[in-house]
């Protein structure tokens, strides 16, 4: 277990530089949630523009590894057919769980946090951002 | 607060780490990268030393009988070993009788046993609990959640802007109301160390009963119950050398007496009838089931090392690295340490400016440093401090001078890590 | 049954006690007449083999941090070996997850987190806990006081002369009032196996749940938590070769989320606020504060041991052993057995005319013989075989034929040197 | 620790021929023990003749240690004076607490129970007794 395993030079580009991110209305808001354990707290706001998803946004404060994967999730979904973006959720959740999914590679930069899996504390940090989109895609399709 | 810096090394030696460190087979270990582990997670749980193992060990393999219940050689001497180590507990702290000593699974349970024995018996509508902004979760939801069933209030006494209790807030909480004061004898987050035999005095004064959280005093300062003049204590084994599993709480005999037991089964009864039972005497009583007789025996031996090192010693090795490592850390740009108070145990919370703290654990973890982040088990006093979560080193009697160093080489590269472009 | 002689070992050997006893470094004890230990006190407390001493000496040595907290590397592996604990006494005992198996201290905090988490909440006047006669104190005294408090009603099943469970009995006692049937696995005195599949399926007709004391029978029978479709089981690690102070109880998920908190404090919630707390996710809501890391590791390695000598083998052994010690037991004048269920396990309670059970225990013990004296934490079930106390021997797997031999031979030397004139 | 360091030959003799034992009337019973524990169950009557113990009878279930302790105490406190009595009450639980009070010779067949306290399981079988003594003096002495 190497540092620079977790802390990839891309991680830490999100981290400092993160996509996407904005300061949320309320009542844009359709998501909130935080690690009481790490104080993590992330908020998002995006739209469904047919079966796209559109305009996401988020709001976080967190760790380097929550942040980043934020930021990246932010970059890889934005725009894409709300399957894609469920699959790769999908996809991206196997990955730190320690699987090896099929469709790994159309992970793009995420690949960076293959990682985390291997630091079990942190895996959390990580998987925060995707089970917050997970309640995005579901506040969406029940508004639908 | 005298302050000494590298270049004085000999009083800080006093103690010798050197030689204490070699009781201790978890502090050779070396990670991977040929780094000797650091360990400053201490107010987490603290390392073994060989005499505590030992000692668990020799019980296991020599005498693994069950206490209290059978007369063969291996029960009589199980007995014998688990009684000897609450008496021996019992003069560590000060208690006037062994029947004053409940051996509990840790300091959360002893604080449960008193929200369930005592609060719930004893407490009515409108009665008061007063505790500190800076209690440990333990020494908090069970007093919440008995006052919630009795009808009761918890007050809140506040702190001051460098960590230690706001006296005047604290005195004009202490009302006729206040039935039980619950205070933290040292904080796990602040490092301060509360004047709590004035706590007691003034609880005492008005007719209440005084509870300390000792989780984090016992390992660290001389303790002695009767000065205190404490009704209630309660610590943990694992955090002062000893095994998992295993705590102690200290308890006025009266008390003891005219409170329910909490846990019933084996041990406590005296007679069982279909329809109802009677209990043994205290401390039995709060003993139900087969306890943990190797984390007691263990325990005892901890106690012994403690008292064979020295406790004052240990006090003044701490104060004098505490002193050491605020200074250093003091130094560093960006750092902000959280809790100033004159007396103070080695625990020591801190932000690193634009680092999350949970970065900063994981980034002097790679070095071999063990530091702990998050809220701490204190989120009532996390949101006083305005901060999600902080990071914290803790110091014990085999830390040296230079453990701090390699935290603050730590950090340093944490900082230049997270923050280069 | 078949009964096998002393003339008949091959059989007997098939578990091989003389290899098996290797592992235990406790056996090898010789006391200062040249007598090898002859433990047959194992329903109060068993011994370990060196692979479980191993396993918590090493958590200590290496990887001494706590769990679920910190980021650093000693706090993750504590909480990995934890974890994987917890998996593999959920594997050894058939729960669907881990989400349903919570640490305790034992059985009887196990009893007691069930009667003050679930029966406090969901009882109501009137309502019923149907218990047997055999229940050991801990699964009894519980249901007491809990009744008592919510003004519910204790009701006892009987037992028929044999020492089983009056069948009839239970089926006209378990009416709709009955809301848990508490049922002990295997008796601690009887050694009578309970048919508890057919008596859960019994109460689950009916609307009850149903709890399980499997202390008895978790380090001796195969056990499967859905087979038998059980609601609540709860066991304790010191009588299945794990190390004292650790315990766990099974309950259905629905039930955990369900239930209040026990015991809080840290690691138990989610949010704390000053006026309210909300909770972790099962199982964690039940195992406040820093748990028994070294016992967990420890029990997880004594389920590993077992598995390794295979459950079906260690009860074939003790069944033969166990036949094996009622027909020696049997033939000895004056010496009357408690307990002739078909399906027992092997704890043989017994009286020897004229010679107090304390005595005989005392005398056994002389010549190195560990067995048990008292009313063996059942005295309702005392009171129902009319006896102040009994004598008790139980065997383990590392026991063989050169045991039970030892015990009679001592049992007969007691009876002379209290009868001669 | 030999067996016959407890279980003298003394012992074995009182506990197969006890003395001064009776059964006993409810009525005439002063004090009523039981030590839950292990089962041994005991009951007292006795009365006073000016400053004197006397007509001291036992009934006792218990074990050879319990019943011969009790056989022992009744030969040697019997037609005692009171003050007599309760001291070597004292001085037998001193010695059970393996103490050596200086009067122990006063004892007669009782030092064959110092052994008991080599045996800590067993002082409690051995002192109980001597604790229900006590409360025939105390029931006794509130009777005048
Ligand atoms: C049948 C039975 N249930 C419960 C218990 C209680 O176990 P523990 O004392 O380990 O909590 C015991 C052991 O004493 C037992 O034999
Ligand atoms: C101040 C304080 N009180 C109580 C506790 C609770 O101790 P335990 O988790 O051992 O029950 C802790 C440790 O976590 C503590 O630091």
């Amino acid at each position: 277990m190497q540092l620079d395993d977790l802390y990839q030079e891309v991680i830490l580009d999100h981290y400092r530089h993160p996509r996407h991110f904005a300061a949320l209305r309320d009542d844009e808001t359709l998501v909130d949630e935080e690690n009481p354990l790490c104080g993590d707290h992330i908020r998002m706001a995006a739209k469904l523009a047919g079966e796209r998803l559109t305009d996401l946004r988020v709001q976080c404060t967190g760790c380097a590894i929550c942040t980043a994967s934020a930021s990246m999730m932010a970059e890889a979904v934005s725009d894409q057919p709300v399957s894609a973006v469920r699959s790769k959720i999908e996809t991206f959740l196997a990955i730190l769980r320690g699987e090896q999914p099929p469709q790994a590679d159309d992970l793009g930069d995420l690949v960076a946090l293959r990682g985390v899996a291997e630091f079990p504390m942190r895996v959390k940090c990580a998987t925060m951002p995707w089970h917050a989109l997970s309640a995005v895609l579901q506040r969406l399709s029940v508004a639908k | 607060m005298s302050v000494l810096t590298s270049k004085e090394p000999a009083e800080i030696q006093a103690l010798s780490p050197q030689t204490v460190r070699a009781d201790f087979p978890a502090l050779d270990r070396i990670f991977a990268d040929q780094q000797r582990l650091v360990y400053l997670d201490n107010a987490a749980t603290t390392q073994k030393p060989r005499a505590v193992l030992e000692a668990t060990r020799r019980y296991y393999e020599e005498s693994a009988g069950n206490v209290h219940r059978a007369v063969h050689r291996l029960a009589a001497e199980a007995t014998e070993l688990y009684e000897a180590a609450r008496q021996r507990i019992a003069k560590f702290i000060g208690a006037p009788s062994t029947r004053s000593m409940v051996f509990t699974h840790g300091a959360t349970e002893g604080f449960n046993l008193v929200a369930y024995g005592w609060a719930r018996k004893f407490l009515k509508a409108g009665d008061e609990i007063l505790v500190t902004e800076m209690e440990h979760h333990s020494n908090f939801v069970p007093w919440q959640r008995a006052a919630q069933e009795r009808g009761a209030v918890v007050r809140i006494a506040p702190i001051l802007e460098d960590g230690t209790l706001d006296r005047v807030a604290f005195a004009r909480l202490l009302t006729p109301r206040v039935k039980l004061v619950a205070v933290t004898h040292a904080s796990n987050v602040l490092g301060t160390v509360n004047p709590v035999a004035e706590l007691i005095a003034a609880a005492h004064a008005i007719g209440a009963l005084a509870l300390v959280d000792a989780a984090q005093s016992a390992p660290h300062l001389p303790l002695d119950v009767r000065a205190l003049d404490a009704d209630f204590l309660a610590f943990s084994g694992h955090k002062m050398l000893g095994p998992t599993g295993i705590g102690v709480l200290y308890a006025r005999e009266t008390l003891l007496e005219a409170m329910d037991p909490f846990l019933t089964g084996g041990e406590m009864i005296s007679k069982v009838f279909d329809d109802h039972a009677t209990w043994a005497d205290i401390p039995q009583k709060f003993e139900a089931g087969t306890p943990h007789i190797a984390g007691a025996i263990g325990l005892g031996a901890a106690v012994d090392y403690l008292e064979r090192l020295g406790r004052e010693r240990v006090r003044q090795h701490e104060q004098q690295l505490t002193a050491y490592a605020l200074e250093r850390l003091g130094d560093l740009p960006g750092l902000r340490i959280f809790g100033r108070a004159p007396e103070r145990v080695g625990v020591i919370s801190f932000a690193l400016d634009g680092v999350h703290p949970h970065d900063v654990a994981q980034f002097c973890d790679q070095t071999g440093v063990a530091i702990r982040a998050g809220h701490l088990c204190a989120q009532p006093l996390m949101h006083r401090l305005d901060v999600p979560a902080l990071s914290r080193a803790s110091l014990y009697l085999y830390n040296a001078t230079d453990d701090v160093d390699r935290l603050v080489e730590a950090l340093q590269a944490a900082q230049r890590f997270f923050h280069a472009t």
